[in-house]
């Protein structure tokens, strides 16, 4: 299924072992991290924060492919006006101190998760009215919401919300605690992460006995650490070491399936000259080549993209790509009277293959008359709101989030969202129905005028490849791809 | 007062006054850079309008004077403030710190006297043969990336040979010293680049000395080589040998950073271009300023010894 | 017997010049010869060509330099030096290695042969000088420690070039009684020298060579007692250069105290002093390189700042300075003709013309192409006249030169002299002589000795050589310590 | 030996002078697939986005020149002034030499960040590298001066009026100019890694120097070593090649400088 041409000893597996794992022993899996690390899980923002927070800590809902399913909710029934919605909460759940978990530790929680002391707030604040969330019994929680929101089970599970203890604000390796699979037992930012399987886990118990949570910054290293057997998982490989193949018959690479890659895009700014012109932006997808992209940033691991986010989500609507067609492209560029017009195109190595991408993308313009100049930056300044307002087009990726969180972070940003009225109206009609089939009548209205006008060039969706030892077995994905969900692996 | 002590204790009190300076310029530079903690932890996740209430409620729009003020204030009481993820700034730096002095003190105290080594002797065979090799291996050795250096070492001694691990994996809390085999292959990249320039420079005082007349004199008297290149070349390459041992030192502590990468080892070098890219200003001031003060210090040494080791500044000194 | 060193037909030549030409000597074991001959008729060149080395620049035309059966050219034969050949130059000063205390330079050289205090007194020095560093030292002190540390490795023939050069006339007598032991026990000596005396004292062969030929080889000149120059009148113009209660220290250690001095235009004043006394530290002091000290130093009617860096030009241009070790104070990468210009340039804001430097070599007796030499193609004597020219370019009023002939034959020291009787007769400048030399010493007008650190003497040279009194006897009674009190001077007060 | 030198450094400098014309292909549009390997038509094979590595390896030698060496030459040179009269005057040793102590105490990416970002542009980055390589030389051409400085021909010159000019110019830097070239070749070396850096914290001034080439084709060095290894070496060739002619010049010509 994968475009281009892999080298031979490159050929991803799809999804891995799929035997279960058996009980006991240890899990050793490395992920990018860094000094930066935290176990408070609105702390940290590096992968293996990620990674860890999945099974330290349980959320309401999780995603399984394109659902939402319940973990620690057990059900959520909104409100009419879906201004509101009422959580009904799993009985029988502990904490790793053994104390019960209650409806009041939702209700800190969310408080917690969106209060702007966090270093990393709540993405959930504009939606929720935390301040009103209240627990109308030990099990049951209602949350009023400052927007319509008519499917909060999606939201709560895409967005990382994962629930704190009543009270928790000290997440030392001592202290930190969650109600997941595994529970902290020694830690250390940037180098490692001991976590011990927490028996008495709602779910059932987790197959390993222990899980060895290695953080290393260059991935690279995080690969040779799998290849000379100091640990059996590295997660999100880049694609010049997959194609350079591991040694060893006990190793393979894997990705995890073409529903969950990640959209690589070029996000035009529509608030600017001369993006904001309709014929442009189309003119900009004609000329971009998809294929040559796909081959030589991804590497062939990854497809063609159709120019809109979330592929694998829920209402995705899977719309053939457009076909290049630079004679077309120059016409458009001519008819808007944008010759020679002056696009910058700002990156940063934010995630591998960006400046890549960008610097072919440059290339592919100039073909039809625009002068693209690529604007390289630090990561430290890629995300300054007002060095994106100027700049023409921002390279970006989204993985398979629900098509609410994705538009709803486009539209947060002036210069990445579109003005475009039919657009905003639709996508408040999505994000407030209640109805399935109005919502997924709206989400296809919403793409509908994102094929036609939109403003997101998404080129390609990437694999998301992994390098593991054979017996590695039970490695799941619920929201994101680079970060699986390791409560359930373990050695086969 | 002993006259060398009052030169040092100058000299510390000096730079005490200089380390003040470079709290003041570094803060107000780090301020400056472009990207802010905010954005930069929170990307394009969150809109403008959320980021400007998120920066007023830490006060980050406050003057840069007033929050120096807050801050230098606190570094007197040893509180260099919070890291992003809210853990204290000198707890993140501690362990660090700690391993990166440790790597950067052993390879310093293999770079001194291997750098005199090859300098001496490739200035005492300068013109021919030995000193060709030595300087080209010198020169080939920095103009190739430590990472490819440290690269090619894994490659040998570790995927290879096998005698030494790959990656220098140390469990939390536990410092590397207890497993010594992690530290090879990182001080060893270290050192190699290292070498290259304190061999260069040291062969190059070696050879103005060795053209010397106490050096013709103690040849014509038949003294043996070793001990002119012990008695008379070597104590002449020393005062400028401390100061490529200061300098390569300073690169070991805060500019390892690819090194340290390559190894998986956790210093300071990441730590500080990290929190460069993640904006956590606490982190890189107090980073600068530890590692500013060291390095103040550390040049304190280097003039005292350079005034030691010459004797004609050493006698001016003390009489 | 086999003789320890043979030259055959040697012949060495830097540029188109031959510098040793068709040289055949044999020297037995234990044998001692002088050797002597003019300024740069290639003595050096010689004695390093014995131990198979040439300096930069000179390449080996022909012969053989054999050393107990051993080639030295083109390369030196291993173990030959320090075993059998010991060595001291021309320019002791550098000869010894700044990085190590006088102790362990002589250890050193020693290799565990010989204690350091037994060394130090047998060049007459004290053993507490063991912990100074060379530049702890006066130029005689220098010059007996590296004639210590030659003397330690006990070598079968010791090459010694003009050894004596910054020893007073007692030291060097201490220096001879110490040779003569040494070749008495065996050792044998290539002695180069301009001071008849010494040779005849201590060889009994002596070589003369003239343009790099021996142009004689046989028994030693038992040459007549030089005449003594031309006395001192005693006459003084006016005052140029007064020195009031002058002191100096060396960090802690007070090397010069209370010296009074007044120089008159024309005058010829020579300091004397036993080597250590605070010569050129006084001259140092004058000219303002050593400003740690009390005391006032006029120069007509002004009072001069004690640190050079704080004189103007004009103050600069009146005193003129030849330092005591030539080698050093020439850039080595400077030519002759740069050192010349300099000073008029700076000091005295005029371009100099090819003339002129032509002139000043004239004065000091050297040919107009030397302009063009760098000083390590100079001999020690050229070397010290291109200095003394230097400091006569800018036309000084009053010129301080510290054994600024030491290393010159008696020919050529009569000459320059004579050049600088005539600039002081003919323009007024007053000279300030630092000397060991007895036979300069008499020429004097006024005559200074000092006497650690002290002036111990004063007056003209009629007053204090009276008569036929043989000079170096009379300048033998002046430096004599009058009570041992006095020999430790202020230095160690 | 210094004949080789010559001829290498020669050829090397025609390379890098003449280099952006000889380049065959376009510098930014790729010409095959990405990580090819070495072939007729691609000599050194393609990069990370399918770029001509030979025709970027010939334009990024100019850049580099322009940028690094400048950088190196100014930073040295700027270091061992301030060196060099620190060792001469006591005012400068108290003043400026303590100002450059300020400046090696930055770390030099967060220095190379801040000229950067007040000065976004290759002159920024020229003094960028001066500034974190001139507190270095400094103490390195002070030290080595401290040894010469009290030799007779300085007192000479101070005694004859010499201004601070001759002082250092011809008095003292002739004596310590080989360890000053020394610690240029060096300088010039780190230089390119130094910018290199720039360019992966994303603040590159310059278009692609050999520097930016070895940092780009780093992640794919397993598929395409020569990406890496050919701008690396040419590195290499350059320092080694200048090190010899300027090591076999300098124990020749030492009267050229005086
Ligand atoms: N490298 C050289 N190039 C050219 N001429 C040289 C070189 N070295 C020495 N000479 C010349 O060789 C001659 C002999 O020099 P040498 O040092 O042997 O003289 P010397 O007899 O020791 O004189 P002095 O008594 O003045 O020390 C001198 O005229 C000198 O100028
Ligand atoms: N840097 C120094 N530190 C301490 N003592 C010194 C230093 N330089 C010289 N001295 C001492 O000062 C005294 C005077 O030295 P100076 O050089 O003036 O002697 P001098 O009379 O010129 O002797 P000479 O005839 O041997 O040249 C000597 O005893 C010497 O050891
Ligand atoms: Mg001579
Ligand atoms: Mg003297
Ligand atoms: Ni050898």
């Amino acid at each position: 299924a994968c475009g281009g041409a892999p080298a031979p000893g490159g050929v991803p597996l799809a999804g891995g072992n799929q035997a279960t794992p058996r009980k006991g022993g240890a899990l050793r899996a490395v992920f990018g991290g860094g000094p930066a690390e935290s176990l408070d899980p609105y702390a940290g923002g590096t992968p293996v924060d990620f990674v860890r927070n999945d099974v330290v800590y349980d959320s309401l809902f999780v995603l399984r492919g394109s659902d939402s399913v319940p973990s620690l909710a057990t059900a959520v029934e909104v409100a009419k006006d879906a201004k509101s919605f009422t959580l009904r909460l799993r009985e029988n759940v502990r904490w790793h101190d053994g104390s019960p978990f209650t409806a009041q530790d939702v209700v800190y929680s969310l408080r917690y998760m969106c209060s702007p002391d966090r270093p990393f707030p709540s993405q959930l604040a504009p939606y929720l009215d935390v301040a009103k969330a209240s627990a109308t019994d030990a099990k049951t929680v209602v949350v009023p919401t400052l927007t319509p929101v008519g499917d909060p089970a999606q939201l709560l599970a895409a967005i990382p919300a994962k629930i704190v203890k009543d009270g928790a604000k000290d997440f030392s390796a001592g202290k930190a605690i969650g109600t997941g699979p595994y529970r902290v037992d020694s830690f250390e930012a940037g180098r490692q992460t001991r976590l011990v399987r927490f028996d008495g886990h709602w779910d059932g118990q987790a197959p390993a006995d222990e899980i060895l949570l290695l953080s290393l910054s260059d991935p690279q290293t995080a690969v040779r650490a799998v290849t000379s057997g100091q640990a059996d998982y590295a997660g999100d490989v880049p694609v010049a070491t997959a194609k350079t193949g591991v040694p060893g018959g006990d190793l393979e690479i894997r990705t995890a399936g073409e529903a969950n890659r990640v959209g690589f895009a070029f996000v035009l700014n529509t608030t600017r000259k001369p993006f904001d012109d309709p014929r442009v932006r189309r003119a900009a997808r004609l000329a971009v080549n998809r294929q040559a992209l796909v081959d030589t940033v991804l590497l062939g691991y990854g497809a063609p993209g159709n120019d809109l986010f979330g592929k694998g989500a829920r209402h995705y609507s899977d719309l053939p790509p457009l076909p290049r067609d630079v004679d077309a492209a120059r016409k458009l560029i001519k008819e808007a009277g944008a010759e020679g017009a002056v696009v910058t195109l700002r990156s940063a190595e934010y995630v591998l293959g960006y400046n890549a991408s960008t610097q072919l993308f440059a290339e592919q313009l100039k073909e039809i008359g625009l002068d693209a100049r690529v604007q390289l930056v630090g990561l430290q300044e890629f995300f300054e709101p007002a060095a994106l307002a100027e700049a023409n087009s921002v390279t970006f990726s989204i993985g398979p989030s629900p098509l609410a969180v994705t538009y709803g972070r486009l539209g947060a940003f002036p210069s990445l969202g579109l003005a475009d009225p039919e657009f905003t109206a639709a996508f408040q009609r999505a994000l407030g129905a209640t109805d399935d089939t109005v919502r997924a009548q709206a989400w296809a209205q919403v793409q509908k005028v994102m094929a036609e006008r939109g403003n997101t060039v998404v080129w390609g969706q990437a694999d998301v490849l992994s390098v593991a030892r054979k017996t590695v077995a039970g490695v799941q994905v619920r929201d994101e791809a680079k970060y699986p969900y390791l409560g359930k692996a373990g050695l086969a | 007062m002993n006259p060398g002590l009052a030169l040092v204790l100058r000299r510390t009190a000096l730079s005490g006054g200089l380390l003040v300076l470079l709290t003041v310029v570094v803060y107000v530079g780090v301020d400056l850079l472009p990207g802010d903690p905010v954005t930069a932890r929170l990307g394009p996740n969150t809109s403008p309008a959320r980021i400007a209430e998120i920066r007023d409620h830490l006060g980050l729009d406050r003057p840069v004077l007033t929050r120096y003020t807050e801050w230098a204030w606190g570094l007197l009481h040893g509180d260099l403030g919070h890291a992003a993820n809210h853990r204290p700034v000198t707890e993140v730096l501690s362990d660090r710190i700690g391993n990166s002095l440790l790597l950067a003190v052993l390879a310093v105290l293999l770079l001194a006297p291997l750098s005199v080594f090859f300098g001496v002797l490739a200035a005492w065979h300068r013109g021919r043969a030995t000193d060709r090799i030595v300087s080209s291996a010198a020169l080939t050795l920095v103009s190739l990336p430590e990472f490819v250096v440290a690269g090619a070492l894994v490659v040998v001694f570790a995927t290879g040979l096998g005698w030494l691990p790959a990656l220098s994996f140390v469990p939390a809390g536990v410092s590397p010293l207890a497993q010594p085999a992690v530290l090879v292959l990182p001080v060893l990249s270290l050192l190699l680049v290292g070498l290259a320039y304190a061999v260069r420079v040291i062969r190059a005082c070696a050879v103005a000395t060795l053209r010397s007349p106490q050096v013709e004199f103690l040849t014509l008297n038949g003294t043996p080589p070793l001990t002119i290149a012990l008695r008379a070349v070597v104590p002449s390459v020393l005062p400028v040998a401390v100061q490529v041992w200061l300098i390569s030192a300073s690169g070991f502590v805060g500019g390892a950073v690819l090194v340290e990468q390559v190894f998986g080892y956790p210093g300071v070098g990441e730590l500080l271009v990290t929190s460069v890219r993640s904006g956590d200003l606490p982190v890189v001031q107090a980073l600068v300023v530890v590692l500013g003060g060291g390095m103040l210090l550390a040049l304190v040494l280097a003039d005292l010894a350079a005034v030691l080791l010459t004797p004609r500044l050493r006698t001016a000194v003390t009489g | 017997m086999k003789p320890l060193v043979r030259l055959e037909d040697l012949a060495l030549g830097a540029g188109d010049q031959r510098l040793l030409d068709g040289v055949s000597v044999e020297l037995g074991r234990g044998e001692s010869v002088g050797i002597v001959g003019p300024s740069g008729s290639g003595k050096t060149t010689l004695a390093l060509a014995l131990f198979g080395h040439l300096r930069p620049g000179v390449r080996h035309l022909g012969g053989r330099v054999l050393v107990d059966g051993h080639d030295m050219l083109p390369r030196r034969a291993p173990g030959v030096a320090g075993r059998v050949l010991g060595y001291l130059g021309q320019d002791p000063g550098g000869s010894l290695n700044p990085y190590a205390r006088v102790g362990s330079i002589l250890r050193t050289a020693a290799r565990g042969r010989g204690a350091v205090p037994e060394l130090l007194a047998g060049v007459g020095l004290p053993a507490d000088l063991a912990r100074r560093y060379p530049h702890q030292l006066s130029g005689g002190q220098q010059q007996r420690v590296a004639l210590a540390a030659a003397l330690a490795g006990r070598p079968a023939l010791l090459v010694l070039d003009e050894p004596t050069t910054a020893l007073d006339v007692l030291a060097t007598q201490e220096v001879l009684a110490e040779l003569a032991r040494v070749r008495a026990s065996g050792t044998g000596l290539v002695w180069i020298s301009h001071d008849h005396g010494t040779v005849a004292a201590l060889t009994n062969r002596v070589l003369e060579l003239e343009r790099g030929k021996v142009v004689r080889d046989g028994r030693p000149l038992d040459r007549p007692i030089r005449t003594a120059g031309q006395r001192g009148t005693g006459e003084s113009g006016r005052e140029v250069l007064t020195v009031r209660g002058l002191s100096a220290r060396h960090g802690k250690r007070t090397v010069l105290a209370g010296v009074d001095l007044t120089v008159h235009s024309g005058q010829l004043l020579v300091v004397l002093g036993a080597s250590g006394a605070g010569k050129s530290t006084l001259a140092r002091r004058i000219t303002g390189l050593h400003p740690q000290g009390d005391g006032q130093i006029r120069l007509g009617d002004t009072l001069l700042a004690p640190d050079v860096r704080k004189r103007n030009l004009a103050q600069r241009a009146a005193l003129g300075l030849v330092a005591q070790n030539p080698a050093d104070a020439l850039h080595p990468y400077q030519t002759v003709r740069t050192a010349l210009s300099r000073p008029t340039s700076t000091l005295r804001r005029t371009t100099t013309t090819e003339a002129d430097v032509r002139r000043l070599l004239e004065l000091v007796r050297l040919p107009g192409e030397f302009a063009d030499r760098l000083p390590g193609e100079l001999s020690g004597g050229q070397r010290q006249r291109v200095a003394l020219a230097r400091a006569l370019a800018a036309g000084p009023e009053v010129l301080l030169c510290d054994e600024a002939t030491s290393a010159l034959d008696t020919s050529a020291q009569e000459e320059v002299l004579a050049v600088l009787a005539d600039v002081r007769a003919r323009l007024g400048l007053a000279v300030v002589l630092i000397t060991h030399d007895p036979h300069v010493a008499v020429t004097a007008d006024q005559v200074v000795v000092l006497h650690g650190g002290r002036v111990a003497t004063t007056g003209s040279a009629a007053h204090l050589f009276p008569g036929q009194d043989d000079p170096a006897t009379a300048v033998a009674r002046l430096l004599t310590p009058i009570s041992p009190h006095d020999t430790r001077g202020v230095a160690q007060a | 030996m210094r004949r080789a030198g010559f001829l290498l450094l020669g050829a090397v400098i025609v390379l890098v002078l003449l280099g952006p014309e000889l380049a065959p292909h376009s510098v930014t549009a790729p010409v095959g697939p990405p990580y090819a390997p070495p072939g007729p038509g691609r000599l050194l094979g393609t990069d990370h986005l399918g770029r001509d590595v030979l025709s970027r390896l010939l334009a990024g030698g100019r850049p580099l020149l322009l940028t690094s060496l400048l950088a190196a030459v100014a930073g040295t040179g700027l270091g061992a002034l301030t060196g060099l009269l620190s060792a001469l005057l006591r005012w400068v040793n108290a003043t400026l030499f303590r100002l450059l102590d300020v400046l090696a105490a930055v770390p030099p990416v967060l220095l190379l960040l801040l000229v950067l970002t007040a000065l976004p542009s290759r002159a920024g980055l020229v003094l960028a590298v001066v500034l974190v390589s001139a507190p270095l030389s400094a103490r390195v051409a002070r030290a080595t001066a401290d040894q010469v400085r009290h030799r007779g021909h300085v007192e000479a010159a101070v005694l004859r009026g010499e201004g601070i000019g001759w002082l250092l110019t011809r008095e003292v830097l002739p004596l310590v100019a080989g360890t000053l070239l020394a610690d240029l070749g060096l300088r010039f070396v780190l230089s390119v890694y130094l910018v290199a850096a720039a360019g992966f914290l994303g603040i590159s001034g310059t278009g692609s120097d050999w520097g930016l080439l070895v940092v780009e084709a780093l992640p794919g060095v397993a598929l395409q070593p020569w990406a890496l290894l050919a701008p690396a070496l040419a590195i290499a060739l350059l320092a080694v090649s200048a090190t010899l002619v300027a090591d076999g010049v300098g124990a020749r010509a030492k009267a050229v400088l005086a």
